[in-house]
């Protein structure tokens, strides 16, 4: 049963199956975090989400956020799943699931996980307003890319 | 030669999702050079370029054969 | 279709229906806490677990961590579940779902809730080991409640 | 008569769920002694006591009729 941690995929999420990917007799805590297509973000009103990923790298990206994980807390398990595609209101867009022998790590390592995720891995979201569509670079409203360097260049010497 | 993916805003601007251009042998910031001046897509400055599905920096070299994509500011999760 | 939040259960719990209860059109993040039974602490070796709960109270207590995170973190949705009754090594003892328009709200509260679980939610556990048994008392390894006289006093004033 | 519900260690100890007490209108405080003097129970000083379920202080008075229980340090989650 060869199971994929970390994935880009086009049909819905199965949540309790990403979890099922984390759990270990050793871990008394698994947190889980679900992105969902909200409809209101400032004053405007999604109808639907564009994303896209560039496949193979966002899900080597994705993998090595798991292996930046395990280096930073100990003894955790860690899988992703990201959904690509066109996604209504409500729909889930990501999972991450992080298990762990003590629940502080395992919060800790999920939170980390969303904030590199919206780093590194190579996905675009474009939204479909009411009045519009763009696609959404920036997010994190920070400089390009911020404190990612070190780790890119850990990439290119890989 | 060096094929050059796109994605998101820069593909919809080349109204395709892959270019072509003769150069081989350049470093990260003399292809993105290139493509301001070629294409004069509005991304490029705050763009990253991957090599061989790795952010590459301006000094690496891109070989021919190598598989090379703009990433524009990401916005998943 | 009547849902209860907060709920001390004696069968399995289905974690996709506690998500569900939290989704919000407005919220972009749900953050689950999912507490399995361990078979390792320490150096000791796990056989099952039995949880023993003040259900009616138990319940009461779970709603007024709900209220107490509705009013810390505006925008959340909270749902819990306990489970109680014996418990084999993997199985899923608590789910705690938090959905709020914004991801930093939804950790920290979910890692509130887990928190004052352990502090103020009568329920109990009784670990069957290979060599032993013992009801657990006090696993914060703190002295007893810590702070939370301020809130058993509000409590008793409602 | 204050009937006194019991869990975990404090009901294996008792060999029962719930205990009755010939008294009214006492003080917590005052309940607690009792049930130190008259059981013995080893978790009496860590256990916090509930009227009604919710949290009571050394002060509160439990009235006949109240619905009293014994919490001793709390292990869930």
């Amino acid at each position: 049963m060869e199971q994929k941690l970390f994935e880009i995929v086009e049909e819905p999420i199965a949540i309790e199956l990403i979890i099922k990917k984390v759990e270990d007799r050793n871990a008394g805590a698994i947190t889980t975090f679900i992105g969902t297509v909200r409809e209101l973000t400032a004053e405007k009103r999604t109808i639907y989400l564009e994303y896209q990923a560039y496949k193979p790298m966002a899900e080597k990206m994705l993998a090595k956020i798991g292996e930046e994980i395990i280096q930073k807390w100990e003894g955790t398990k860690v899988a992703i799943t990201h959904r690509i595609g066109s996604l209504d209101i409500l729909e889930v867009a990501v999972v991450i699931a992080v298990s762990s022998p003590h629940r502080k790590a395992a919060y800790q390592a999920n939170e980390y996980a969303i904030e590199r995720i919206k780093q590194i891995v190579p996905i675009w979201k474009k939204e479909q307003w009411d009045d519009g569509e763009a696609w959404i670079g920036d997010q994190l409203e920070n400089v390009r890319y911020p404190n990612a360097k070190p780790d890119i260049k850990d990439e290119t010497n890989d | 030669m060096i094929e050059i993916l796109l994605f998101a805003q820069l593909q919809e601007e080349a109204g395709t999702d892959n270019i072509t251009m003769d150069l081989s042998n350049v470093t990260v910031k003399k292809l993105k050079e290139q493509l301001q001046n070629t294409y004069g897509f509005q991304q490029i400055k705050e763009s990253m370029i991957a090599v061989n599905e790795s952010y590459a920096l301006d000094d690496d070299i891109i070989k021919a054969g190598d598989t090379v994509a703009i990433i524009p500011p990401v916005s998943g999760g």
